[in-house]
């Protein structure tokens, strides 16, 4: 079982225009940077990404949108990204807005075989028109559907050849469910290890649910709010 | 004398109890983890996969693998546990979270929140904050009274697109402490010096007055 | 923030007759043993407990059983265990019987407040019966509810007074998800830690989810099919 | 000669392909993993909760906190994984597992299995069962022809609770190998010696007879 890729270049493969892509990452943190540099060379148009967010100007998927590779973005938080901003209000950007939780659950669900399920979030809203409801135990709720994807795009600090992979800290956010759910999953990672080298019981994403891994070099990991405190 | 967004922080943080597990949105609600009483044990949960969120990390400890919902650097205490977002929004929904603090744009006298669109304005998104309010039994609304042009926050119906309905259960503004009960605003506190009158001119939806109403302790 | 009781009759504190209990394990794997024990001692009636099996004649749940505990199991398999079968055939025991993916996900949804989800398992069978059932691109679907417990009773590993919880190999099975689903939550271990020692990254039970923890002594952990190979 | 069941599942093992990860139900199928050729990567996976399962343990290695889905003790190999319940039918249901391999005591022509009940008899459960056969693309059912009472277990509808309907791709029995299309039953090979008059006399459901049908190689 060996998974692994000479590059993000050789992990893409297989992508074409207008087909749909799970991004993984909370603002900058997690990204897969080195998948998203390579969709900007193989310059596929016509894109739907589904992200948390949208990246910056210069950096994350505003790599893509200054590319106008990107036709739709399925997000819960957009903000941030001026480029974003004028293709969304100039209508070249289609954009759909799905509460965060929502959106983290549709992933798991396209993952896990669950065609659709039950949320209070959005019930009473915009977000609910057009959807069924329905009450439970005197609450209502939402039925909202899975989200599946032709390629999830997922970053981890870990992994193994069979693809098995360890986030670190809050760099796991959106990925492990976007591993699941994508009908071919690539994942870059800081470093590549031997089987056997991670604990089974402490692999986040079991190597089943990855295609494809490479090593990437030289991660930027920019940071977006560079919060401190002083030294006393 | 209407509050500072520290004072308002600092009453909020005087709905918090031992053992409790908080969400902190952004903005004013994030000050109010600067107001925890000592000896107090509370536990922050961040919306993207922490709890046990500690503060700000000292200049040039920043982690880019750690950070808040706010995308801001921070560090974990002792006990913190991470996890992915479809577990975080697991706890929220499943009711885990005891409060969750969040600012607004308006809110109903029956609970209802508007707080992440403004028609004809770039949205943004309402990131968690529609999973949070239906989700939350407790949640407390910290905002303004009043906006810019000077006009009443809490009304009868919103104006703006929804974020939830009848969930808030509580307003802490710059003038005064409400709960949100079947009559409508309760009037629990005035901010020091603010007198009902100007709270009763500057509320559009319906008020409830109590004989007496005291001035909140900071 | 200190979850620590003194023992396992401590930490049942509340449970009451005719109440719902989720068990963890799989098999006697993983199952927590002191917890058990401590219910035999308190001596409730009218259980129902949900648990993947029902333990062996005298061990697990079967000691329950045995004592005559237990109005009704919700399980996905209840073979090796003569008397649960007495009383099953003899009326006196209640028995549902759910798909093991089914019954994993219905207690994940309990603990992640999501009310109904569609999974195709059991369609066409008496799964099925009486549910509601849909189509989504081509394939058929079954409407199942959350479960909830009044108290979930899981065995891990290793905890702190947080309530963080590791668990051990596939000790873990459906601890995890009824931990989640408990409105009081009652973990026991075999370690406890200072918190800190075990890392952020590798909790597989955020304490969140846990209401109380103790430490159990002296585990029996019983094997209920020895296999072994013969050294060359 | 009719297959021992050593030889069903060498039989079965021709069907595992580089790269597979597979499921083995209990009994003849658990046999399929002695003869996987060697050079081919194959990984197992077992639904309480690992991928990668080894073979048993050495005497005196025993774990009680590492057993498989038939509660026997296993090891782990190089590269593997656990997870929770909840995951591990995630990856059953969102059909990342590429062969499942099962017994059953009836099987259709259209694809219908029954393998968990018996009514009058004490039923033990469906386990598993029901999830792997609902979600799995690629489903062999490993089983004899025949009853003990000599009776076809290939039939038109099974007389027995169902466990899943439309989904048994291929069966694997002492007498033969068989596809299952729209026309039912496809014989495409025999056991070693086996007429295939005797499989017809021995099949109840609908059989297609191609004009060759070769025996099967070992």
């Amino acid at each position: 079982m060996n998974k692994i890729v000479a590059n993000a270049d050789a992990a893409l493969e297989g992508i074409q225009d207008d087909m749909t892509l799970m991004v993984g990452g909370f603002g900058l943190c997690g990204i897969p940077e080195k998948s998203i540099a390579a969709l900007v060379r193989r310059g596929v148009k016509g894109l739907t990404c589904i992200s948390n967010n949208a990246g910056v100007d210069d950096f994350g998927l505003g790599l893509l949108l200054q590319t106008r590779q990107i036709r739709k973005m399925i997000s819960s938080y957009v903000g941030e990204n001026a480029e974003f901003e004028r293709q969304m209000l100039s209508g070249e950007l289609e954009v759909e807005l799905i509460p965060q939780g929502t959106l983290a659950e549709r992933c798991r669900a396209g993952g896990a075989g669950v065609p659709a399920f039950f949320t209070p979030a959005g019930y009473g809203t915009e977000v609910a028109e057009g959807k069924e409801t329905r009450e439970f135990n005197g609450k209502m709720y939402v039925l909202e559907n899975w989200l599946k994807a032709d390629f999830a795009l997922v970053k981890a600090w870990k992994g193994d050849r069979f693809g098995n992979l360890v986030y670190k800290r809050t760099a796991r956010n959106f990925n492990p469910m976007m591993a699941m759910a994508g009908k071919i999953t690539v994942a870059e990672v800081e470093e590549l290890v031997e089987p056997g080298e991670l604990d089974p019981d402490e692999i986040h994403t079991p190597g089943i649910f990855v295609n494809r891994i490479f090593k990437g070099e030289g991660y930027e990991k920019r940071i977006e709010q560079r919060t401190t405190r002083k030294r006393n | 004398m209407a509050l500072t967004k520290e004072q308002m922080a600092q009453r909020i943080a005087r709905e918090l109890k031992d053992g409790y597990y908080v969400n902190l949105g952004i903005g004013i609600p994030t000050l109010v983890a600067n107001y925890v009483p000592k000896g107090m044990n509370v536990v922050f949960q961040s919306e993207n996969g922490i709890l046990g969120m500690g503060p700000f990390p000292y200049e040039g400890e920043e982690d880019a693998d750690l950070i808040n919902a706010g995308k801001q650097t921070v560090t974990l205490l002792p006990g913190s546990s991470i996890f992915d977002s479809s577990t975080s929004f697991a706890m929220i929904r499943g009711q885990q979270v005891q409060l969750t603090v969040l600012g607004a744009m308006e809110v109903t006298d029956t609970g209802d929140i508007a707080n992440w669109k403004i028609p004809g304005k770039m949205v943004k998104g309402m990131g968690g904050a529609m999973d949070l309010v239906a989700s939350a039994e407790n949640i407390i609304v910290c905002m303004m009274h009043a906006n810019k042009a000077g006009e009443s926050k809490l009304l009868k119906q919103c104006t703006l697109p929804l974020t939830g309905v009848k969930c808030v259960k509580k307003v802490v503004t710059d003038l005064g402490v409400f709960d949100i009960t079947p009559d409508g605003f309760l009037l629990l506190e005035r901010a020091p010096g603010v007198t009902v009158d100007e709270i009763r001119s500057k509320t559009e939806g319906r008020l409830v007055i109590p004989s007496n109403v005291p001035e909140m302790m900071l």
